[in-house]
């Protein structure tokens, strides 16, 4: 800023940053909501009364889900370090931060996958079961079309969580909107930078939440 | 006290060839015990029950609300477990295969349910084809087949639509389309008309009837609809408090109910019960209670009862059923004469109709 | 004094119950064991609060919500007091590290090759300082303008390595050393991450401005408290305690306790 | 189309007091449409119905699966809205009324769900009670009251259980307990009974003519079971495709039913297609079927035929109704003889019975 | 506690920690959970086709929702804090840590409860206008007992993110087992506090889904 200028961050900048944001969101969301449905769907069928119950899997899974939602993002991110850098190569930087992401939002997702499939009437499950439908089919093609709406709904909460936890993986490195927010906005007081970050921000969890909104009101139409 | 359609009363009894041997027995029930822990002791759904379906057969159940029907059925394919005895469909104790085994099982079976539980977000022709996109067969294909049979239950231009969309009557069909759109080899149906109209039930009856006969399909009905048992069932069973308190061919029960039960069933189609206005006369004279199957139905006994035996008759009660494929009748009749002739008529009468009986005051 | 506050009430100059803010690490360790005895020997209690952040801790000050805070360089300070307005100044300097340019993946400074990836803290003033270590080697020239409360890396004006600059948050540097090629730590981050200063390819040459102080809002420098804090940092037995602790060595030492 | 009362068969019609003053209406539909908006152009559920139900009645609509009688039902309480034309409750236009207005006008109606409705994860005496709870009545009282209420339905012993825990004709009468526990002033019933056996039916029958006798309280049902409208309701109006074709007193549209589907749905109580049986003997002799009501009935007719007038008689079809407080009666005859005893007969039976008619083929 | 100590962290600064972690846990869910029904309710009610259908009132409030949860939690901390001041007349401490904790988690738990009401069957809301209920009674009466259990998980859920944020809050020197994790764990690399502090929080978010699924399998109970 110092010479006067108005703004610490230029348009090139802002649109990579924007750029960043949205690939760790999209490649994070994308692992996450993979690895968070078959949690979730786990979880469903092994617990007690469910299809596949099967005390084991649910408990471990269970305890599991909860292990990594306990552990603050901050510390996940680096407890898992030598994880992160097994799978993409290093520690730092975008690709890297997308291991940590996708690790602290898959149980997440499976969370809330497990609340949205409960509530889908037991009599469902009943005529899939009556029809002879394996516990994928009826996951696949009874729960999950009679859910899709709060589950839709379940992925928008988790995805605007993800829009949050980008900005902390600033901390590795990652760059992105968040971190520009925080960076330049908060810690070098560039108000504009502030500003715009924070607005960009507001638009894309709007955006989210709209489209997220409209897409759940879609399938739940009945 | 359940009786064999051996001591049914006419000739034909139009029960499932070869029903009574074990091994055209589609369904077995054997001592089944259904029991629900609750607060204040057990619930006992099912109380020890023990019936045999033919294959082939359309088996109806009746009994009264909370009597075990739902319970029952479920049974079949295993969508609840016995707490105590067995179920065996075509032979195999359902609670005894692995659950591949019992997925294959329960894809020989299809079920209509009370409550029909259709997918509510997913149109109707898609809850039709579901069955079959299960088994793989393609998209196209299984629609094509769902609109077929949706044609058939008179929902050819609802195929577009969601459940949501229909009123109670259509949903209940979008239920037995999807449940016959396999050609099961045993189709369940628990109250598979009690939210249609006369004439879509009989309908639905019709093509239920049509279904046996052109598949062999066995059908298992649980209704509290006696209309339901008179139209289309081979043999009933009687169900109260989770027990078969009676058994046999629906002629035979519609005939002879044994139980007071069955008789108010009974009573709905073909009335057991004397009607207020018939009492009013008694006194009046013999009030003699006539019950009439097949010819004896169209025979003119009144007409034969005042030319041959000189005596007056007034009808003041009559009505007829058909069941199966034989006529029932139903007639209360005054009979006034000389001691002797009224004698006679009540001899005559014994043995030309099913039976005769002195109505007295309750 | 005219400075004296009069606006908490009851008597500034019988204050004995202090409330010192710090981020967590080695001042506040340090001030633990070399100083609260000190301070209590001359009868006043001190509650201690840890911010994770320098921002709100400065605000904490500037609004009488802690009384001092020992955390920040009076650069990062000053530059604060320009942006939000405050009054904070420095009462006395307190041993630091100096910030180390330390080898990942590369094992000397003359390993630096086109595009080498250099870690530097994301916190402006610490980028500043990791920038001036990168000058001292030779690898950068920055601008005429930078200033340490809003150093970036648009600041570099001369990059001849083309060196990729990858912006952590402090504590995230030590873990991350195998992965960059060279990564310049601040100095109490070396310390509590178990590095030692004196495996340090390079050190800061740790100038006053840049060490950390003991900040408190300027109207209180005159207060008896203040004037106790200050005696207590300059006095031979913290002196003492500094020199007889090798986690200090390395250090960078206030000209009072050079001995 | 509709026919008032004014042209109905008997001297005494049962319906209520006063009706067809406006004064005494309690649900006045005025010419009104439900469309739903659909890919496939508009779809109408009501199609322009006009009908009065007057207060104190019990008033029937029957129809097809599909006719609209749900969402007839739903407009007088306000659930749905005409996208045409006006629904009157008790004088009140619903769509004129202010929230809190439209609230207190729906604590004067009660309604049973076809579909139940039921609070799942509470009790059914807390399902029962909840009406009164909203009214701001003690817990304690509403407990007692509910308790009373399920009582009168059959259900004293299931208070405690959940609604899952009951079978689908238990859960049906939890939803009528509900409806009657705030003594409404209009009862609407959607299917009331439609998953009830016919004993328990009769049972809640009579508990709503119990309720209307005692309370006055106007009962507006909905089904497709001709044999609740016939035991229960005075007036009932016919619904197809939206519309209502007919309209009269049960016993009218009993005896005189003007259209093919009121024939259809009548038929279903008292037969009104030649069965086959009979059909064979078409050709035989002249064939009549006569149609008797009260007295008629039970008034040796064949006896008189036969000994007056000389002529053979065979019954070859015969079947009896109760139809509120009248007895419909059903016969096809044969009747031989000297053709100028034959049409003395026929004159006699002209002037004896409500109607008379040749059968033919068909 | 310097030189060759085992950690440096001791037990009485442990239990300090854990209860402040608890008292800010307690009362931001607390205040978050009454402002958060309370928001989730009006959204319900207010939408499109909603008891008391409102555009503005709806949007406004979606609007908001969506502003809070875009925010970072550590720029909208620092953006309060004046009405943090305000409220609790410090910007620091526990009892300050509490405004912000608050106001990011009442728009998160507004959100899932919005997810849960939609998900009961519209048949009930019908019964209940059928009988006259308001539209409060809808929701206390009908809506609330059957979402009991889903709601239960939502804000078992948004507890156990309450307990994520709480670490955050170290920012603003409200300390907290989170924050010991991370000010001793993760910014002086002490293992053994890292391992008991981050043990501590799994066994308080187990706790919290154990007891939160074991109330909601009642609740759904049917
Ligand atoms: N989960 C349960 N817990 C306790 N009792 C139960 C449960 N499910 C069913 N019952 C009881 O078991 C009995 C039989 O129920 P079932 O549903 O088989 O009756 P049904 O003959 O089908 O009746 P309906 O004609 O009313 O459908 C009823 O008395 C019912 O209350
Ligand atoms: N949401 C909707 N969208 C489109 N069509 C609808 C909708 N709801 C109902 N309908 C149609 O309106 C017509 C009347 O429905 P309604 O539920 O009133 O019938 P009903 O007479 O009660 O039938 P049933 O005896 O089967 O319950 C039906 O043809 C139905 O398909
Ligand atoms: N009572 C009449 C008779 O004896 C019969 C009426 S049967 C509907 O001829
Ligand atoms: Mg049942
Ligand atoms: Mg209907």
């Amino acid at each position: 800023m110092t010479g006067g200028s108005f703004t610490l961050i230029t348009a090139d900048q802002f649109f990579k940053e924007l750029g960043v944001t949205f690939y760790m969101l999209g490649v994070s969301l994308f692992f996450g909501a993979i690895l968070g449905v078959i949690i979730g769907v786990i979880v469903v069928v092994t617990r007690p009364g469910g299809a596949l119950a099967n005390r084991v899997v649910y408990t471990v899974l269970d305890v599991f889900i909860n292990i990594v939602r306990s552990v603050p993002f901050i510390i996940l991110l680096v407890a898992i370090i030598p994880f992160t850098r097994l799978l993409v190569g290093t520690s730092i930087g975008p690709a890297a931060a997308i291991v940590p992401l996708t690790v602290s939002i898959a149980p997440y997702i499976g969370r809330l996958v497990e609340n949205s499939l409960l509530e889908v009437p037991h009599g469902i499950t009943e005529a899939a079961r009556s029809m002879g439908a394996t516990p994928l089919q009826i996951f696949t093609r009874f729960l999950l079309p009679e859910a899709r709406g709060s589950l839709i709904l379940a992925l928008t909460t988790a995805t605007i969580g993800l829009v949050d936890a980008t900005a902390m993986a600033g901390t590795v490195g990652a760059g992105g909107i968040g971190d520009l927010a925080i960076s330049y906005g908060y810690q070098r007081f560039d108000g504009f930078a502030m500003l715009v970050t924070v607005v960009t921000l507001i638009i894309i969890v709007q955006t989210i939440q709209i489209v997220g909104s409209r897409l759940a009101r879609r399938a739940r139409r009945r | 006290m359940p009786r064999r359609p051996a001591d049914s009363a006419p000739a034909a009894t139009p029960v499932a060839p070869g029903a009574g041997s074990s091994a055209s027995v589609a369904v077995r029930f054997d001592g089944v015990f259904r029991e629900y822990p609750h607060k204040t002791g057990q619930v006992s759904a099912l109380d020890g029950v023990s019936l045999d379906v033919p294959r082939g057969s359309i088996f109806g159940v009746i009994g009264h609300s909370g009597a075990g029907k739902s319970t029952l059925v479920r049974m079949v394919n295993g969508l609840d477990r016995p707490t105590g005895g067995r179920v065996l469909l075509e032979g195999t104790d359902l609670a005894s295969l692995p659950p591949a085994g019992l997925r294959a099982a329960q894809k020989t079976t299809g079920m209509i349910f009370q409550q029909f539980q259709l997918l509510e977000t997913v149109s109707v022709r898609d809850n039709v084809a579901r069955p079959l996109i299960l088994d793989g067969v393609r998209r196209r294909d299984a629609r094509a087949r769902a609109d077929e049979v949706l044609e058939f239950v008179g929902l050819a231009d609802k195929g577009d639509r969601r459940p949501g969309e229909l009123s109670g009557g259509q949903k209940q069909r979008v239920g037995i389309a999807r449940a016959i759109v396999r050609n099961p080899q045993v189709l369940l149906c628990d109250e598979a008309t009690s939210a249609l109209d006369p004439s879509t039930t009989t309908q639905i009856i019709e093509l239920l009837r049509r279904i046996n006969a052109t598949y062999g399909t066995t059908i298992f009905v649980v209704t509290h609809e006696m209309d339901v048992i008179k139209d289309l069932c081979h043999e009933v069973a009687v169900m109260s408090d989770g027990r078969i308190v009676e058994h046999g061919t629906v002629l035979d029960v519609f005939v002879r109910p044994q139980t007071e039960i069955a008789e108010a069933f009974v009573g709905t189609v073909v009335p057991h019960t004397i009607p207020a206005r018939v009492l009013k006369h008694v006194g009046d004279g013999d009030l003699w209670r006539l019950r009439l199957i097949d010819d004896e139905v169209t025979s003119p006994l009144v007409s034969t009862l005042i030319t041959e035996y000189g005596v007056a008759v007034n009808i003041l009660h009559a009505d007829m059923a058909e069941i199966q494929q034989h006529t029932v009748g139903h007639m209360i009749i005054r009979v006034d004469g000389p001691a002797d002739r009224v004698a006679a008529a009540w001899t005559w009468l014994e043995s030309n109709v099913a039976s005769i009986e002195k109505v007295t005051t309750p | 004094g005219e400075t004296s506050d009069d606006t908490t009430g009851s008597a500034p100059e019988t204050k004995t119950a202090l409330k010192i803010g710090f981020n967590p690490g080695p001042y506040e360790d340090m001030f633990n064991a070399g100083i609260l005895p000190i301070l209590e020997e001359d009868g006043y209690t001190v509650e201690t609060v840890d911010f994770t952040d320098g921002v709100i801790v400065n605000g904490a000050l500037n609004s009488g919500e802690i009384d001092a805070n020992i955390m920040q360089h009076s650069v990062y300070m000053d530059s604060i007091n320009v942006q939000e307005g405050y009054t904070n100044v420095s009462l006395v300097q307190v041993p630091g590290p100096p910030m180390a340019l330390f080898g990942g993946k590369k094992e000397s400074l003359d390993d630096v090759s086109d595009g080498s990836t250099v870690a530097v803290p994301n916190q402006p003033s610490n980028m500043y300082r990791a920038f001036q270590v990168l000058v001292d080697a030779g690898w950068i020239e920055l601008s005429d303008t930078i200033d340490p409360a809003t150093a970036s890396p648009a600041d570099v004006t001369s990059n001849p390595y083309n060196l990729q600059f990858v912006t952590l948050e402090n504590a995230q540097q030590v873990p991350a050393l195998q992965d960059v090629d060279y990564d310049v730590i601040q100095g109490n981050f070396v310390v509590a991450g178990g590095l030692k200063l004196t495996d340090a390819l390079l050190l800061e040459d740790l100038t006053d401005e840049f060490s950390v102080i003991v900040a408190v809002d300027e109207k209180n420098v005159d207060s008896d408290w203040a004037k106790a804090i200050k005696a207590a940092y300059e006095s031979p037995e913290f002196a003492e305690y500094i020199a007889s602790n090798s986690q200090y060595d390395g250090y960078h030492l206030p000209a009072a306790l050079e001995s």
